[in-house]
């Protein structure tokens, strides 16, 4: 019972929440900032104490019958906690940093509101047991994103946002045709149902492309893909927030729970979808070693990063999958923290074009330390996290025997290699370009601090994050494939 | 107790009208009216509830009105007092010369009472009659101000709704040849004995059904709505977009087309056939007005043709999508209108490329917009989106997957059209005005943000209105 | 019986379908205000022919004069609002041309 | 059965005359014309009640409500009228050809009987249908009066100031 109350609160505390900022942040700027951290922090801490029983095979649910099978079912396991444990511990530093980042700009208040609003949905997403409850807080992730990228409220902005919202829609509307398919077909929209269906019915074709355009869409991987880049107008919290931690994740975690968990895919799906993932990996890197803009560049690293989570998910042995979440973990630490440090710089430098930076290894050195390290992670170069992830995905690729794919992945990953090299090298080495360059403020700092420090502290200790994925597999792979 | 919601505004009709000086202050016009629509909304709510239906109705000995209140008619009834309401909040800090007060509050008392027993009959000529009367009622709203644009789209709305008003005559004709009488469960029996006037039966279907859709505005027959929803001062736009046609027109459909007649195949097929064109057509329309109320009228097309398309597919489970949507466009395309009056209010036109940046000057309209906007295009968590996709599981259900797809994915439109206009209104710099800016008067907030927090509400708690009047309705489809 | 009563309806139906035509065409063609609004009592008119004839037709003829009482009080206020429309019209316009009113929409 | 025929077509021919002729009062005097014809029809078809209220009203009421109007807005001189009258007869024309086709069509098509109508039921009074049975009609009726009052108001009064 206790535990249903927790689970509830995860969710609820920041989705109602955030909705008292704007309102208390007219009486008092600090009380609102501190609540909004509290209200994040609260659902790490929270998701915290679902640890220990969720690792002991425990699954919490709560459900609420309405009419129309349109139920209201939270359930908490093993990878929900985890994945819910990664973004709200992540979005909390963010919202750290984004303490004096956005204390200069207008709309405040609906900065603070939409960014909790954002981690409360994120929450509900990866706790909702029902394909209606996800499809909700999937489209709230794309209004607040929507929001968020706008911020600035410039026509080219504006535009930008309305078009990563209008192609995320309009990828969720194919995935909700996929589910009205489901729901036709099985009469429910509950996952559980739905698994149990889908072991006598195998899935038709047509539903899976629909669902996977939405997921595609969401996660912005190659077809669908061009929204991310151009979100980079956001204020650099909210693309640490959007690209790095939680947004795109949303379509990785929604391909596991749903084609991993509830309804494993056939080889020959998995198969596509990793060829799939190889393209956006192998193209989006090629972006990223030709484009100018320190800000799309990690952007496209992003999009190139998550073919690999989709790689690790599509062979579905133990260790590929053990692989992706690893990646996931340690992906949103590395890349939050690059996109931090972008965020300092262009704060500081007034400009994101890599070509007219350089030398700031002398006037920001911490910054640059952290970039590098999290560079380091983000390559999968030892002992940073980075490093374990990307070599557990490529195994679990060489165990289910797609040598090619493995290849092309590689491939992808020297391509990681030289593009962070380069922009490192533009950015920080060099003659000092702008001289009025000075470090972040002391909070910001702090925050990209972290982050590189736990992502070397992630690979050091690779043991700890290990043990409990190890338990989440066996969760998900004994749920998922009956031996 | 269903008299009472004709009898009550009827009686205030007369006590305005009465030759008393003090009567016609508008400090006891106002809240006299919107007093009344008040209790509406709650009588209206509380008697699905159980509550209401103990109370015994004393005029029924009295009067033979043949009056019957079921789940579908009080979910109008609540529909009507809101919107009407809203109206009168809007117009009470629009218009202020007392004889044009007193001529609104008339004619709106007089569209209430139309609207309200529209919704309560039981006898299609009577129907006819009551339609006729919101009709006339709003003419004369529109009109009331007497300029060009107001002048063309009375004249309009008038020359077609009366070209409506013939068809449904014509078609009442066949019914009473065909029946010999008039009321809906006589015609409902002839449909179910499927007698050997059959053809007469089926020809008074198809023309009534030509007339409804002209009411309607749907695509074929959609030429009167821009004109009239733009040409209407704020006020009336808000009651003549939210409810009057809805009621006089889709009300109207859903009742005699969902419960009354039968529909055969063809028919099933030319409902389904119509809503799908209204909603594509209507939504690439709006892609290019500039007039903020021209565009919400394209999308109120639009929002029709689900409806529409819902009824096609004749199943329960789309009629209860069909009365949802409509419930929900009537609260949220009120709420647009209720925007656009307070934009005109401000600055004095509605014309998309004179305005701009109003976003940080209007903050609540601003957010009020995008709530009614995003329900619009049935984004979740919103009211629109639970509608929407009721519909849309039910034409799957229905064996109509195709139909299901396009009407899904023109929500992506609707969504489209809908950032246009607020890139183009609330965003990007702020464009000098010609006209004084005032201060957005408490009736227009007042209603917005009540307008908002039903649309939230019914959002979020859309599970209570659908087990209190949704799927009672299941019952009186067949 | 039945067969005259059908003649019947026959006869009163080709006169009654050829008042449509007439007063649609009215509606159509005409370039003056006045003149819809006369088309369009040709088709109120032949709707009231209609109602009568179903009357007759069913036996229910009290019921039909009835119905048709009301009709009349409906059209004449209808008609009574139109022409004040017209008026209105006429005095913005300086013309009842309704093509003119439709150039001013642009 | 003849007296009927006469009258129907009288009444077909009263309209086209009413829709083709030049001058706005002939018009309306046509449509008056109209109006009697059908009234006597409606005497005709077993209708007096309703047939005393076409005369009075229609043919009356209106027509004057039609003269008003057209003597507020008609202003067309003398001049223009023959102009007037060449644009009016070419317009018409198209209507003269589709009446006559569809009047041979139709009389084709009704030869034959079509229809299996129901016996006559039994007969109500007027005055107790009215009065009894259709409350609502008569509600309507007050209301509709009503909301023309407050048109006349709106639309004629203000006129005067």
């Amino acid at each position: 019972m206790e535990k249903q109350l927790i689970l509830f609160l995860i969710v609820m505390l920041p989705v109602a929440g955030a909705f008292f900022l704007p309102v208390v942040g007219r009486f008092s700027e600090a009380v609102r900032n501190r609540l909004a951290f509290l209200l994040v922090a609260a659902s790490f801490v929270l998701s915290l104490t679902l640890l220990p029983s969720v690792l002991n095979n425990q699954v919490i649910t709560i459900s609420q019958n309405l009419p129309l099978g349109f139920n209201f079912i939270l359930t908490a396991d093993a990878l929900a906690v985890f994945m819910a444990m990664v973004s709200s511990f992540i979005s909390a530093i963010i919202i750290v940093y984004s303490f004096t980042y956005i204390s200069h700009y207008e709309n405040r208040g609906e900065y603070y509101l939409m960014v909790v609003l954002f981690l409360g949905a994120m929450m509900g997403l990866v706790f909702s047991g029902s394909l209606i409850l996800l499809y909700v807080f999937w489209e709230i992730t794309g209004i607040t994103s929507w929001r968020l990228i706008g911020f600035f409220r410039e026509k080219q902005h504006v535009l930008r946002a309305d078009k990563a919202f209008l192609m995320t829609v309009f990828g969720a509307l194919l995935m909700l045709i996929g589910f009205i398919r489901l729901y036709v077909e099985t009469g429910s929209f509950d996952l559980q149902v739905i698994k149990e269906a889908v072991k006598i019915h195998p899935l038709s074709g047509l539903t899976v492309a629909l669902i996977m355009a939405g997921i595609l869409s969401k996660s912005a991987t190659l077809p669908l893909h061009t929204w991310l880049p151009d979100a980079g107008v956001a204020p650099s919290p909210v693309t640490a927030l959007l690209h790095a931690a939680v947004l795109v994740k949303i379509g990785v975690y929604v391909f596991a729970r749903l084609f991993v968990v509830t309804m494993p895919l056939d080889i020959p799906w998995m198969n596509v979808i990793a060829i799939i993932a190889a393209a956006s990996a192998l193209v989006s890197a090629g972006a990223a070693l030709i484009d100018t803009d320190l800000k799309r560049i990690i952007a496209y690293s992003t999009i190139s990063q998550i073919g690999f989570i989709f790689l690790g998910f599509t062979v579905s042995n133990e260790i590929g999958v053990a692989g992706s979440l690893l990646y996931i973990l340690m992906h949103g630490l590395a890349k939050a923290g690059l996109f931090l440090c972008a965020g300092i710089i262009e704060q500081n430098t007034k400009t994101k074009d890599i070509t007219k930076l350089g030398g700031l290894m002398y006037t920001m050195p911490v910054t640059a330390l952290s970039f590098l390290f999290c560079s380091f992670s983000v390559m999968g170069i030892p002992p940073f996290g980075g490093f374990f992830a990307k070599y557990m995905v490529i195994a679990g690729t060489l165990q289910a025997g797609h040598l090619a794919i493995a290849f092309v992945f590689l491939f992808g990953a020297v391509l990681t290699i030289l593009y962070l090299f380069r922009v490192f090298n533009m950015v920080f080495m060099g003659d000092v370009g702008s001289s009025s360059a000075k470090e972040g403020s002391p909070s910001m700092v702090f925050c990209v601090a972290l982050f590189a420090v736990l992502s070397l502290l992630g690979g050091i200790l690779i043991s700890y994050p290990n043990n409990m994925i190890a338990i989440v597999i066996k969760q998900m792979i004994t749920g998922s494939i009956p031996t | 107790m269903p008299s009472l919601f004709v009898l009550t505004p009827f009686l205030l009709l007369v006590v305005v009208n009465l030759p008393f000086k003090f009567l016609r202050k508008q400090i006891a016009l106002w809240p006299a009216v919107g007093g009344m629509l008040v209790a509406q909304v709650v009588f209206s709510t509380f008697y699905p509830l159980n509550i209401g239906r103990g109370i015994a109705d004393p005029f029924e000995q009295f009067f033979m009105f043949g009056l019957s209140l079921d789940s579908l008619s009080s979910i109008m009834l609540l529909i009507i007092g809101i919107v009407a309401f809203v109206s009168v909040l809007v117009a009470s800090s629009m218009i202020s010369e007392e004889r044009q007060v007193f001529h609104f509050l008339n004619l709106i008392l007089i569209s209430v009472i139309g609207m309200n027993t529209t919704v309560l009959i039981s006898d299609i000529f009577s129907l006819y009659v009551f339609v006729e009367i919101t009709a006339l009622a709003v003419f004369v709203l529109i009109a009331m101000e007497k300029g060009k644009f107001a002048i063309e789209g009375t004249f309009k709305y008038l020359i077609l709704s009366a070209v409506a008003s013939v068809f449904m005559l014509t078609a009442i004709a066949f019914f009473l040849m065909a029946v010999g009488s008039t009321s809906f469960a006589a015609i409902k029996d002839a449909f179910a004995s499927n007698s050997s006037d059959a053809f007469l039966l089926k020809l008074g279907t198809g023309l009534f059904l030509c007339g409804l859709l002209i009411k309607c505005g749907v695509v074929p027959f959609h030429g009167w709505v821009p004109d009239a929803y733009s040409a209407a001062p704020a006020s009336v736009s808000v009651l003549l977009a939210g409810v009057v046609t809805k009621v006089s027109g889709v009300y109207v459909l859903l009742r005699l087309f969902g419960t009354v007649f039968i529909l055969n195949a063809a028919l099933q097929n030319t409902l389904l056939l119509v809503g799908i064109i209204s909603i594509c057509f209507a939504a690439f329309a709006s892609l290019t007005q500039t007039d903020f109320k021209r565009m919400l009228a394209y999308s109120s097309i639009s929002q029709v043709g689900y409806i529409v398309l819902a009824l096609g597919a004749a199943t329960p489970l789309a009629f209860v999508g069909a009365v949802f949507h409509f419930f929900n466009h009537a609260i949220f395309k009120s709420l647009l209108f209720v925007n656009a009056a307070s934009l005109e209010k401000r600055l004095g036109t509605t014309d998309m490329d004179k305005i701009g940046g109003m976003g940080s000057k209007m903050k609540v309209t601003s957010a009020t917009s995008l709530i009614g906007l995003l329900s619009t295009a049935g984004i979740p968590p919103l009211s629109g989106f639970w509608s929407k996709l009721i519909i849309i599981i039910a034409l799957f259900s229905a064996g109509r997957p195709v139909y299901a797809v396009i009407a899904l994915l023109a929500s992506a439109l609707t969504l489209a059209y809908f950032l246009s206009l607020e890139r183009k209104v609330f965003f990007g710099k702020v464009v000098a005005s010609p006209a004084a800016e005032t201060k957005a008067s408490f009736g227009i907030t007042f209603s917005e943000v009540l307008l908002a927090a039903i649309t939230v509400a019914a959002g979020l708690g859309f599970a209570f209105i659908l087990n209190t009047w949704l799927l009672p309705l299941k019952e009186i489809v067949h | 019986m039945s067969a005259d009563l059908s003649q019947l309806f026959g006869h009163f139906m080709i006169a009654i379908i050829l008042l449509f035509i007439i007063g649609a065409y009215c509606i159509l063609a005409s370039f003056n205000m006045v003149r819809i609004l006369i088309g369009l009592e040709i088709l109120i008119k032949a709707a009231t022919l209609l109602i009568i004839l179903a009357g007759y037709i069913c036996g229910r003829t009290a019921l039909a004069q009835t119905i048709v009482i009301t009709l009349i009080v409906i059209e004449i206020v209808v008609m009574v609002v139109a022409s004040g429309v017209t008026l209105w019209a006429f005095r913005n316009n300086e013309s009842i041309d309704p093509r003119k009113l439709s150039e001013l929409k642009g | 059965m003849s007296i009927d025929i006469i009258l129907l077509f009288c009444l077909v021919l009263a309209a086209i005359w009413t829709v083709m002729t030049v001058r706005l009062i002939h018009s309306i005097i046509g449509l008056a014309l109209t109006s009697v014809l059908l009234s006597a029809l409606m005497y005709r078809l077993a209708s007096p009640l309703a047939a005393v209220f076409e005369l009075s009203v229609c043919a009356g009421l209106i027509s004057v409500i039609f003269l008003v109007t057209v003597s507020f807005t008609q202003r067309v001189s003398k001049e223009e009228m023959p102009a007037r009258r060449k644009e009016r007869f070419v317009r018409f024309w198209g209507l003269l050809f589709i009446v006559a086709v569809a009047g041979l069509l139709l009389i084709l098509f009704f030869k034959a009987p079509q229809f299996q109508l129901p016996p006559p039921a039994g007969e109500q009074n007027v005055r107790d249908v009215l009065w009894n049975l259709r409350h609502l009609d008569m509600l309507g009726q007050v209301i509709v009066l009503l909301a023309g009052a407050l048109g006349v108001a709106v639309f004629f009064k203000e006129h005067k100031k």
